[in-house]
């Protein structure tokens, strides 16, 4: 096991928002330049909007999380981009300072 | 008559499934733990989609249909289309709703539910009334005509963008159109229906241990967690005021009245204007809610879910089938 | 007589819902990656309890039955409630447990598994004894009293506070008690049970494709899945120790045999004495281990589940069930 | 797209705790003044009660995340409810520092 | 002959079941949001190897085997051994694969696919063609020598680890090889097929109302999510160019004709001959993708799903399956 | 409710990696010290390999998300314990700080 590694310091962008508006807030992120995100189906959630939650009946309670990986230059961009795909739909977005492994993945 | 109706309400309320819709209400409103997992629900809910397309396009098969379905056709797109107008001037008189709501709401009611479709043919077939056979796809040409009405409403005449955020108008409505067209719901009501025509009662035969045996069960386990559902949604919703809970149990009337007339007019059987009318009382709460949480996300789907659920839903199984039905067994039949 | 047992003790052991729990079980230790989803296990469990139900009902419908069932209530009511100080004081004189844990396992053991009893109705319709149609009442009876026996156990006679944190006693017991008496297994039981009743059989008719057909099949899937969860919980265990699990095998015996002579002071046929021990002799895995968690956080679930489970769920389906039928056909039949 | 937007210091305080206790603590943190939450069910873990997952059968080895977002001068209060609410369950509360779009939302 | 041929893979296209993987093919290319929940898709796995499982056995246990079946055995094992050798080889000589994805892809062909097997016992049923008993036991003999063989051949001669990651070679074998024959899908084919055995006729039938009468429409919706899943990964593949995509329409041909000639050789019968070349010209997507990512992490999931599902598997079950079965009877029947 | 308590610094990694290499990685986490671990299931994830998700035929697809907290001094260890388990498999590491209550459970 090799104990040696560098680490990258990048940026952490989750977004929770409405399940139906999920492709768009990918799209959007693809498009401003993030390389790669992770999502969390089945979030349960309360805020301004009441609470959601999915039924299995229509998606329209439905939460996901969106969790995106960026360099500190794009970040942003990519809160923006997700602001703007959100538009007047339901979600929170928030950032935090991360370090990864592996710099190309970003 | 009015004993007949009344003896025919209770018997279609001491349906096992109807009874489970209750006790799924009841246990919500108990706060009890019970929950079905959403996977199931969704997997329940693809079942009876694919299962009722998959019969209607078998009988379909069994029977003759020619030219004559056409002004039935009609009749139902210009239903599902023109009673958001109806829904949306009702509303404008008596709820202080926003437009967008207003909108909202008016397209559930133009649209369908296609569990009170199907309580309605069960419904018919304890009665010994038959329907065409092409009723199936009357649903789902029932499902899409009340979005764009609906959308057309929220927007008024001046207005231009169904979109939210700052993007071009062409390109989300395109999206939006395959989305619209392409939902799960119609792809299985319409796939399932045209597997059902092609393979016909044979091919049905083959599956019919999975798609007609179980059927009434899986519906009662369905309608049990739509009980839980509408209870949960109606407990959480702010949105529901007095005129907007009334306007949920009037509107499903005055569009079982379009819808009679109409039936009436294209020359349905009696059983077709029962089930013509039960589609235009009933309101969607599957494929609407997610076109207009896409479309109009200005519209607070806390308004229109439990409405639509919670009060025409029930409204509609309990008292509403053999309403109707008993109406226009007295005009027509 | 011994062979008599011994051979129906194989013959229940070759039906394909053991040899599934056994299959699930081996799976389990062999550490393959074979597993049931959350969300179908919920479902099969759900079908169980509303299918036990609505059975129970239906059947309960289509008999007569009168002031007679009460004597049967209050002993199955009782049961459930003094099981446990048997437990415990058992649990007292042989481990080293504390206090919380003796509790709540002793909980357990007045408490009752639905998946034991249907198993032994299988077993009796199969060996052609019957029983009374309001049985699968008397299993919604005996799954709570013994949460409040375990629970003063738990407490000892000083203690007076069922709930963790610092917040006020009557609080949580409020919800306590709605959370043990709403809990979506009772629910589901009671709920399927007045459905079955209210429809009676010629409700369960349109239903039976889902909830009668299949369901030893569905028996077998949940079975399978017990197996798996039984043997990975007594994998991950650190709590079972030597006089615990022997405990798990000779506790049924005893519960057993206090159902039996309760059943016969009441007055049960025979087929009634036999499920009343061997509701007596299962402990329960399901809505105990909940209320226990909720209740009395300092018992280790680690500990009773899978003595619940894994010990006792088994000796009772595979030796108890046609050991206890015997014994009661010897002495009662 | 507009990029400029202002962005806020907030606390995101996360919760792995059993699933029978999440309504508890959800009331709990609701009390002690969060404007909303997100909940993740279905969480496996490990930890000094051993190993835990949900299986169906019974949700005493269920575990869910529940993820709340304050104004700093929350946060302490928040954590010491939630901490309150679990009791003798079992549970793990940490907090960190994040930067959230929207103020009006926490 | 060619009519014939013809008609039956008309007749064959035309059951609800390869209909219902054209519809979610469909759906998937129009990017519609129709989705089977995965809990549900494993679901139905489960109980689709289960069932399967278990009437094998039970007609295994109601037909007389003796020593004949070794020869049948030895075959199998050899085809699903030696096969990914000829893929490998064909592969290498079309394509530009990486070393390890040509192992990986050549697993996969070796190995076989039990829809589609499940398929073609259906078509000779309908077909009125009789086979082995036993065949279900060939199935999950069939389904791990290819891994291995495939592991050999993408280590080529010199490599000695087929684990990633640093850690020694022993101890990661072990666990693979537990893996790879305790998989799930094995467990619950054998399992079910040792729990058909022992219980026999007799116990198949306690529990047909779940595994034999809705059989066919579980299959259905199962299909249905087979087309979506394909759809889904060919439109995500970035890695199928023409030569792979050729190799994924003749490679079933030439593994089916090996196939044939083994079990003409050892002398199965004509509906025996067709089902041994069927699971030649199947390739997995269940058992074999998983061991590959744990065993063969540099071969790209992307080239042997997309390939084995959405090429080979649509081409087995619309042509393959009549075709080979009319060859066979052309030739020995 | 108490609202004193003390607050200890650790490091939070998560790692999100393929599911079928999970029980290898939490096996690694384990061996370097980890006291603990939560383990999200049946993520989406889209990165240099494509796009990503599970559906329940083969579970070739189908992304976990494992969350461990440990001792800053551990936690070079553990991102090395967790990067050669998953090896060529699929799969990024990050960590970030958080504040715990209870120090004795990592
Ligand atoms: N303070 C918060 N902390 C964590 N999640 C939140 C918070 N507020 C809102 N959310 C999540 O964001 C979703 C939309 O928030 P809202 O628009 O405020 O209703 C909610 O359903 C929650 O899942
Ligand atoms: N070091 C840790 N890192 C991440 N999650 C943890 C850790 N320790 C405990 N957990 C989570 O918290 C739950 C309860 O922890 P415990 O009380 O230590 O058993 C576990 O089941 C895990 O889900
Ligand atoms: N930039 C990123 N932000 C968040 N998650 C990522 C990112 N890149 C990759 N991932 C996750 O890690 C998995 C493997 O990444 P990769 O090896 O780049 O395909 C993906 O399927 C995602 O779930
Ligand atoms: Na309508
Ligand atoms: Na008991
Ligand atoms: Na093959």
């Amino acid at each position: 096991m090799t104990e040696e590694f560098r680490i990258y310091k990048k940026k952490k962008i989750e977004i929770v928002v409405e399940a139906l508006f999920s492709s768009r807030v990918l799209t959007a992120l693809e498009e401003a330049g993030a390389k790669g995100h992770s999502l969390v189906p089945n979030l349960r959630g309360r805020g301004a909007h009441g609470l959601r939650r999915g039924a299995g009946l229509s998606a329209a309670f439905d939460n996901v999380m969106i969790i995106c990986l960026v360099d500190e230059s794009l970040a942003t961009k990519i809160m923006a981009a997700a602001r703007d795909a959100i538009g007047d739909g339901v979600g929170i977005i928030y950032a935090s300072d991360v370090e990864v492994l592996r710099d190309e993945h970003f | 008559m009015v004993d007949q109706v009344l003896s025919s309400v209770l018997g279609n309320f001491l349906s096992p499934a109807i009874l489970a819709f209750i006790l799924g209400a009841l246990a919500g409103f108990l706060k009890s733990d019970l929950e079905i997992p959403e996977a199931i629900a969704k997997g329940l809910s693809i079942y009876l989609m694919f299962a009722i397309g998959l019969k209607g396009g078998a009988s379909l098969a069994a029977s003759q249909v020619g030219i004559e379905v056409l002004p039935v056709f009609v009749a139902a797109f210009a239903l599902s289309f023109f009673i958001p107008f109806v829904a949306f001037y009702l509303l404008k008189l008596t709820t202080r709703l926003s437009r967008e709501n207003m909108g909202g709401v008016a397209a559930h009611y133009g649209s369908v539910s296609i569990v009170t479709y199907v309580t309605a043919t069960e419904f018919l077939k304890t009665s010994g009334i038959g329907f065409e056979a092409y009723m199936v796809a009357v649903v789902a040409l029932m499902e899409t005509p009340a979005i764009i009405s609906g959308l057309m409403l929220a927007q008024g005449k001046g207005a231009g963008n169904a979109a939210s955020g700052k993007e071009g108008k062409s390109k989300i409505n395109k999206d939006l159109m395959r989305e619209i067209l392409f939902n799960g719901s119609i792809v299985l009501l319409l796939g399932g229906f045209a597997i059902g025509w092609v393979t016909g009662p044979d091919g049905l035969d083959k599956v019919s241990g999975l798609f007609v045996d179980p059927f009434q069960g899986v519906l009662c386990l369905f309608l049990l967690d739509m009980g839980l559902v509408a209870s949960h949604r109606i407990r959480a919703s702010r949105a529901l005021s007095l005129p907007v809970v009334v306007f949920g149990l009037y509107m499903p009337v005055i569009g079982a009245g379009l819808g009679m007339i109409s039936g009436f007019i294209v020359g349905l059987s009696a059983g077709g204007i029962a089930l013509l009318a039960i589609l235009s009382a009933s309101a969607s709460y599957i494929a609407v809610p997610a076109a207009m949480r896409l479309a109009l996300p200005k519209a607070d789907p806390g308004l229109y879910i439990p409405l639509s659920l919670g009060i025409t839903f029930p409204f509609n199984i309990v008292i509403g089938i053999p309403l109707y039905t008993g109406l226009v067994l007295a005009l027509v039949g």
